[in-house]
């Protein structure tokens, strides 16, 4: 296999606040390959974004990043200069934010942030700059953009805006898109359109894509593998339709269940996890899932899980710990539908 | 502005050939807190006028620096010895206008005629005055109503405008405020006097430069060639100005800074009396005070109460902190100066808390009354701060005065309409004749008459005798008359004389600029030092 | 079975632990700039309302001056009473540290009143244009602008003007507080009414206040509770800043001469005063009221600088 | 467009006449307008007879009326103190102060727009944080307390510059200038100085919250993730976008720099229309006050018209809005 446009190990980015140094992501690991769409799913601040945030180089103080490395084609950039690290952005990784409305700066016309776009990362002249801002416009489907380009983002729609945010992250042809929650801000009618967009400029470019949503229907429709995250870790990462079908982790398991179009199980029933996510000044030793988990024991307040290989999974929990000999029973003794996955 | 300036300097230079002899200009920058409100000589009559008046214009007589009268236009003066009613004057020769225009009887005919039409200011000054006729060209009479031996004194402040400039400029009717028109004189001036008008922006600055073909010019010492005359309202910007040597005379020093800048590198200080003394006036006039918690009666009607004020002021405390030694404690509204002054009515009355309280309780008010002062705060020297110490001091015997202190425009109206209880006001004397201050203080308010006597004091007898002084030719008499109005008004209290306050010029050590008494200065009697 | 272990319940904690627990008192303290400023302006705060204990002299009592103490330098004795002046005296013989603490209670007085006033004015209008709308919220708003656009100085020039005109001469210095008060309040209100405004138009689009229109229930008391709170912190860090601003805007006032009587001086009373001692050697009686005035201002605006950024998190 | 123009010509005419109306109404009471013409010696009669000349024994419509179809016709009266045609006092104080308050206005601006963006740019450097506490500083000083240290310091003490007035000016048709002088641009720099204080604090204080806000915006980080250096980020986008909400208030604040000026032409003597309002207001001269308030009132209006034209220059989305309301 060919090396990975991205790698991130074991990445940590602390917030130093009053009440201490709050971890918000600690130790996350994963590869994306060229061409591959990564999903990144979990609930507001699990840490998805600021994922996203650090491997373009865009957390601010008071964050940092604490440790761990981030490889883009094999090439460490979570050591590099600011300078240089600002040549990487938009150049080698885009960047599609969460809401078009507030993407675009609304003093300037849609052309003239693409030419800037475009010749901040290339030698292109003014004619140049134009005439592949036109090209990516109608990439990216707007209609008429020799027109459109002399606009005002206020004057274009949501999902056309949405549009041209993605032909901004598409300027300089970047090996990698990190898409946060790029259809969250928009009509459920436009979204199905800005989802196949994304899947077909990622399967024509070879673009790696990391999608961070917290939708998991986008995740299903859009991603070849998905990542689950919980408290700043990555609980469950696997392909899409093993981790969707078949979760190990007993927090994706209920995140699955929350998608009933997608897991036909036979009694319908619907997963609902007890409690809610930690606040991140206030996370549990162990496993952070322990105090809302249905199957911790003892261990799991007590040692932090390490990701396990399992079958294509890698899951960071104890029952998966083929050397704990208690975690098999943990396991067996309550939950049925486990086995089956287990099995298959 | 520099290029209208030399413009007029190219042109003056060419009407006045004679000034081929080049002379070193020598500027008086000149500053003080207010400004004149008009050039118009006869149209408003106050000190600040008056100041320019003296130096563009000039009267038939005037008083030097030391108050001494002197002839200026006229060179001598005589009532007729068979008309006691008539004055004759007799002009002085070869006397020049500005524009070269010869100064005649025609010239003081005019301008005194002038001074007399219904708008004009300084008519208070001539109402005895019947008539001005020419008998010659350099001589002149005037006829008055009836025997007024001191009319000279009232022509100190007169001044004698070309007739012909006048009429060719439209400018023969006294400024009248009352149209919406501005008259030629209002800002152009054409006079004898020893310096001629450049320019003039009101509450600016007036540049006057010196005339060549003054008649005087050989009897002036100093060598002041240009006159640039800047009003600077505050006081601590004026003082600022002379320290930085911006301006070379402040012609209104605070007596604070006096001790100061005596020691200041390169500034001179002169002081000295000026013909002003300040006094509280008391309303006895009205049934009831407006602004006291007393009801139904006036304290300040009952005499004690009067007396009572007048022995409360610590007047020595007044000169030495308020004053900074710069004035005379008073105990009478004249100054030495005037016709009529003895020393002892000066004396002040005695300053005694224990004896003015006791007579507060025998006048029936052991626990004292409320009463507002009235005052200015931009007119006299240290104003306001008198008030304020004469608030505290009567707090001590139990009268609660609130002060208000406020400008002399708003100030004086009041008093002249008699609607305040308690005020400070100061007397300037030009006449230096006691008469002028027992008819505008003293006498029952009338249409002509005790204009100021704001505290509504009235003596048909007294008003007799002060009458009777207008038309008394035999001097001894009329002294006589004189005295004895002075015994009678002091023994009202009506007023509570305060000082005769000090003027300070501050300078640039190379002028030396006496006070003048009447403080307006005529820079022709300054005399020059050249370090 | 393990049981989902339950959430810690926080100990009950007084209003006070709540405080010294909140952000805010822990930006406080954690601000040497927060706490330097506002002990400062406690302890002139409490000096000046204490002024009738602590002062050596009342300062407002012409009567209890001696003018023979007049000019006394600081640290001597006066010539008159042979009282210490500490801070020394000015041209009528008033100790200045009395007249500060005296000064700065009337300016504190005038500041806080106006403020007061502005402060009502300006949140009920700013209520009013924004639930009424319309015209009415037209007119207020263009009225704020024009306020806005004049400088307060000359709207309080102004307003004391007509109420010189309005009040009968006598009564002119009983008054002249309280028209200093509403001359001052009515230059600075129009702050309060633009926040207000902006905040009742956000909580006015809400669904609550949709409901209750339906419902034919008047929405106001509801919304009241909702936007108050809401509206709190900007509103104190107005209030604040324009407390200085009033306290200044006084000093201006009295500094030409159109502010309290001269016999109770305020502090910008005071330095129209001691200016002209500015070069006669007196410099104390310009020099420590201008002090205490620009003290006082200062902590009262780093007060209010910090309590912006502290309320306002996304700053921090 | 045309209709916003009318609506905004009609309500700045609404506002000179609410001005007009308090500048004639508020001082009408105040003081005797009579005393400031008259001297010392004036008779009842003279008295009587000149208020009625005047028309001050009209009823006050009246007197109103006449006073607002006199200024329509640019006839603002006379002064009752210098005797003189208000419209020719203020011409002549004009250029004084309009020359003051366009200096101060433009350091204020220049100045204090790059203190703001300085500060905003380097939120947490030295510099910075010495800036910000000596703008509180200069927040928490009176305009009169600087005016009076300037000259003590430089007038004084160094006589670097004239503690008064306006120097040399210079006539260039109507109008006169300091500028051309030596000495008058030493006249100008305290005053100048004092009066820009103020505002410029305020200035580089609204620059710096309105531009760190811009900075947390969205579109700001989406330009930052595109790779955009910082310069051009903070002078072509932040900057832009900082000056919406800056220009209206900013607007406001320098037209009321004249106003302004009030104090700082007491301060420095300075010959403009600031002191001639004081010393009419302590003269109780109505007909100047009146002038000056109403000239106060058109810069106002003035300023925000042009500050309106600038908002619409910057901002394409009222620009739209605007020449389509429809949309």
């Amino acid at each position: 296999m060919s090396e990975p446009v991205l790698s991130v190990r074991d990445l940590r980015v602390e917030f130093v606040t009053r009440r201490g140094i709050l971890k918000a992501i600690d130790g996350v690991s994963f590869d994306i390959a060229k061409g591959e769409v990564l999903g990144v799913v979990g609930e507001s601040g699990a840490g998805k974004s600021v994922t996203g945030s650090a491997v373009i180089g865009l957390i601010d103080p008071p964050g940092r990043i604490a440790g761990g490395e981030v490889r883009l084609g094999g090439q460490r950039i979570d050591n590099l200069s600011p300078e240089a690290m600002r040549r990487v952005r938009g150049k080698r990784i885009g960047m599609i934010f969460q809401d078009p409305l507030t993407s675009l700066n609304p003093l300037y016309r849609v052309g003239e942030q693409l030419v800037e776009t475009i010749q901040t990362h290339t030698n292109l002249s003014n004619a140049g700059a134009r005439k592949r801002a036109i090209e990516l416009l109608a990439e990216v489907g707007i209609p008429a953009p020799e027109r459109r380009i002399d606009g005002y983002p206020h004057e274009f729609s949501g999902g056309m805006r949405q549009r041209v945010v993605i032909a901004l992250a598409l300027c300089a042809e970047p090996e990698l898109i990190i898409a946060d929650e790029p259809t969250t801000a928009l009509d459920v009618s436009v979204q199905a359109q800005i989802i196949s967009l994304l899947k077909r400029l990622g399967r024509e470019h070879g673009t790696a894509i990391m999608l961070v949503t917290h939708d998991m229907g986008v995740i299903a429709e859009t991603a070849d593998r998905v990542a689950v995250m919980y408290s700043g870790r990555i609980a469950e990462i696997g392909p899409v339709r093993q981790v969707v079908q078949t979760p190990l982790h007993p927090y994706a398991k209920g995140l699955m269940g929350a998608i009933p179009t997608l897991v036909q199980s036979s009694d319908d029933r619907l997963v609902q996890i007890p409690g809610s996510m930690p606040r991140l000044s206030a996370i549990p030793p162990g496993c952070p899932f322990h105090p809302r988990c249905p199957h911790a024991w003892d261990r799991c307040s007590r040692d932090r899980p390490d990701p396990i290989q399992h079958a294509e999974h890698r899951v960071a929990c104890h029952l998966y710990d083929a050397n704990d000999p208690t975690a098999k029973a943990h396991m067996i003794h309550t939950h049925a539908p486990l086995e089956e996955g287990v099995a298959s | 502005m520099s290029t209208k300036r030399f413009a007029l300097a190219a042109l003056l230079a060419g009407a006045t050939f004679l000034t081929a002899v080049s002379v070193e200009a020598r500027t008086l920058r000149w500053a003080r807190s207010q400004d004149a409100t008009t050039l118009d000589p006869h149209s408003g009559n106050t000190g600040p006028n008056h100041v320019m008046g003296h130096n563009i214009y000039e009267p038939l007589v005037l008083r030097a620096f030391d108050g001494k009268l002197q002839g200026a236009l006229a060179t001598e003066w005589r009532v007729l010895p068979d008309d006691p009613s008539t004055w004759e004057f007799k002009l002085r020769p070869n006397v020049k206008f500005h524009n070269g225009n010869a100064f005649t009887a025609d010239d003081v005919v005019f301008s005194l005629k002038r001074a007399m039409q219904p708008a004009a200011d300084m008519k208070s000054l001539l109402v005895s005055v019947e008539d001005v006729t020419k008998v010659d060209d350099l001589t002149v009479r005037i006829k008055t109503k009836g025997p007024n031996a001191l009319l000279v004194n009232n022509l100190t402040n007169m001044f004698i405008m070309d007739k012909e400039w006048s009429e060719q400029n439209n400018a023969t009717q006294v400024q009248d405020l009352k149209s919406k028109t501005e008259n030629f004189a209002t800002r152009n001036a054409m006079g004898t006097g020893p310096f001629q008008l450049v320019s003039r922006e009101p509450d600016q600055r007036t540049v006057m430069r010196r005339f060549e073909n003054y008649w005087g010019r050989d009897a002036v010492q100093n060598d002041i060639t240009e006159i640039v005359y800047r009003p600077i309202p505050e006081a601590a910007t004026r003082v600022a100005a002379l320290l930085s040597g911006e301006v070379d005379w402040v012609q209104d020093l605070p007596p604070q800074d006096i001790e100061r800048l005596r020691t200041a590198q390169g500034v001179r200080v002169n002081t000295g009396p000026e013909n002003r003394p300040i006094f509280l006036g008391m309303n006895v006039g009205v049934p009831e005070l407006r602004s006291s918690d007393v009801k139904g009666k006036n304290p300040f009607a009952d005499v004690r109460v009067r007396q009572a004020v007048n022995g409360a002021i610590n007047r020595d405390a007044i000169q030495r902190v308020v004053m900074r030694g710069q004035s005379q404690p008073a105990g009478m509204i004249a100054s030495p100066l005037v016709n009529g002054y003895t020393k002892e009515l000066d004396t002040p009355p005695k300053y005694d808390v224990a004896a003015a309280r006791k007579m507060i309780a025998d006048a029936g008010y052991p626990n004292g009354f409320s009463t507002t002062l009235h005052c200015t705060n931009d007119r006299y020297v240290n104003d306001e701060g008198i008030c304020q110490a004469v608030v505290g001091m009567l707090g001590q015997i139990g009268i609660k005065a609130t002060l208000v202190a406020q400008s002399l425009r708003v100030h004086f109206p009041a008093i002249q309409r008699g609607e305040y209880d308690f005020y400070l006001l100061g007397w300037g004397i030009p006449t230096f004749d006691s008469h002028y201050v027992f008819n505008d203080l003293y006498r029952t308010k009338t249409s002509s008459a005790g204009t100021w006597n704001g505290t509504g004091f009235s003596d048909p007898e007294l008003d007799k005798k002060i009458d009777s002084l207008n038309s008394e030719v035999d001097l001894a008499k009329r002294n006589a008359t004189i005295a004895e109005i002075w015994k009678q008004v002091q023994a009202s209290n009506v007023y509570a004389p305060i000082h005769n306050q000090f003027i300070a010029y501050g300078m640039r050590s190379d002028f030396d600029i006496p006070v003048d008494v009447e403080n307006t200065p005529k820079v022709r009697f300054i005399e020059s030092r050249r370090s | 079975m393990h049981a989902p272990v339950p959430a810690p319940a926080a100990p009950p904690k007084g209003r006070l632990a709540r405080f010294l627990d909140s952000d805010l008192f822990y930006s406080f303290r954690t601000s040497p700039m927060a706490i330097l400023a506002g002990t400062v302006a406690a302890l002139m705060t409490l000096a000046a309302l204490l002024a009738g204990l602590l002062a050596p002299q009342n300062a407002f009592d012409p009567a209890a001056l001696n003018l023979m103490d007049g000019y006394t330098k600081p640290l001597e004795q006066g010539l008159g009473s042979q009282g210490l002046f500490v801070l020394g005296a000015d041209a009528q013989g008033r100790d200045i540290l009395s007249a500060i603490l005296f000064g700065s209670r009337l300016s504190l007085v005038v500041g806080v009143a106006s403020v007061a006033f502005s402060l009502v004015l300006g949140v009920g209008l700013g209520l009013l244009a924004g639930y009424v709308g319309g015209r009415i919220e037209a007119l207020i708003m263009r009225i704020a602008d024009i306020q806005l656009s004049f400088p307060a100085i000359l709207i309080a020039l102004l307003v004391f003007g007509v109420a010189r005109g309005l009040i009968p001469p006598h009564r002119h210095e009983e008054m002249a507080v309280v028209v200093l008060i509403i001359a001052i309040g009515l230059s600075n209100w129009a702050q309060y009414a633009r926040t207000v405004r902006a905040s009742t138009l956000v909580e006015k689009n809400k669904d609550y206040v949709q409901a209750a229109r339906l419902l034919g229930i008047s929405p106001l008391p509801v919304m009241l509770k909702h936007l108050l709170p809401n509206v709190a912190g900007p509103v104190l860090v107005i209030a604040t800043i324009n407390l200085a601003l009033a306290i200044i805007e006084e000093a201006t006032l009295s500094y030409l001469g159109v502010g309290v009587p001269a016999t109770q001086p305020s502090l910008g009373t005071l330095i129209r005063f001691g200016q002209q001692y500015l070069f006669s050697g007196e410099w104390w009686i310009l020099l420590f009221p201008a002090l205490a005035l620009v003290l006082l201002a200062l902590s009262i605006n780093l007060l209010g600088d910090w309590l912006r950024d502290a309320l306002n998190p996304k700053l921090r | 467009m045309i209709a916003y123009l009318l609506r905004s010509l009609v309500q700045a005419a609404l506002v000179m006449l609410a001005v007009a109306f308090i500048a004639f109404s508020m001082f009408r009471f105040v003081g005797d307008p009579i005393a400031s013409i008259v001297g010392q010696d004036a008779t009842l009669k003279d008295r009587q007879e000149l208020s009625r000349a005047l028309g001050l024994d009209d009823p006050m419509p009246v007197q109103f009326a006449r006073f607002l179809a006199n200024a329509a016709q640019g006839d603002l009266g006379l002064s009752y103190r210098q005797g003189r045609p208000v419209a020719a006092l203020l011409g002549e104080r004009l250029p004084a102060t309009i020359e003051l308050a366009l200096l101060s206005a433009l350091l204020a601006l220049v100045v204090g727009l790059t203190l703001g963006v300085y500060t905003a740019i380097r939120r947490n450097g030295l510099l910075a944080n010495v800036i910000m506490s000596a703008s509180l500083v200069g927040v928490s000083l009176p305009t009169f307390l600087i005016g009076i240290g300037l000259i003590y310091i430089f007038s004084v003490e160094l006589r670097w510059l004239p503690s008064f007035g306006r120097g040399d000016v210079v006539r260039l048709g109507w109008w006169t200038t300091g500028l051309l002088t030596e000495s008058g641009r030493k006249s100008l720099v305290m005053p100048v100085v004092t009066l820009a204080f103020f505002q410029l604090t305020l200035i580089m204080r609204l620059v710096r919250s309105e531009m760190l806000e811009v900075m947390r915006t969205e579109y700001v980080r989406f330009a930052r993730a595109r790779g955009i250096p910082d310069r051009v980020i903070h002078f072509r986008h932040a900057l832009r976008n900082t000056m919406v909400p800056v220009v209206t208030i900013t607007g406001l604040q320098l037209g009321s720099v004249i106003a302004f000026a009030i104090v700082t032409e007491t301060v420095f003597n300075w010959p403009g229309l600031g002191a001639l309002f004081v010393q009419s207001v302590q003269v109780v001269d109505v007909p100047v006050m009146a002038a000056y308030l109403m000239f106060v009132g058109l810069v106002f209006v003035v300023v925000n018209l042009l500050t309106d034209l600038v908002y619409l220059m910057l901002d394409p989305r009222l620009r739209s809005a605007s020449a389509a309301p429809a949309r």
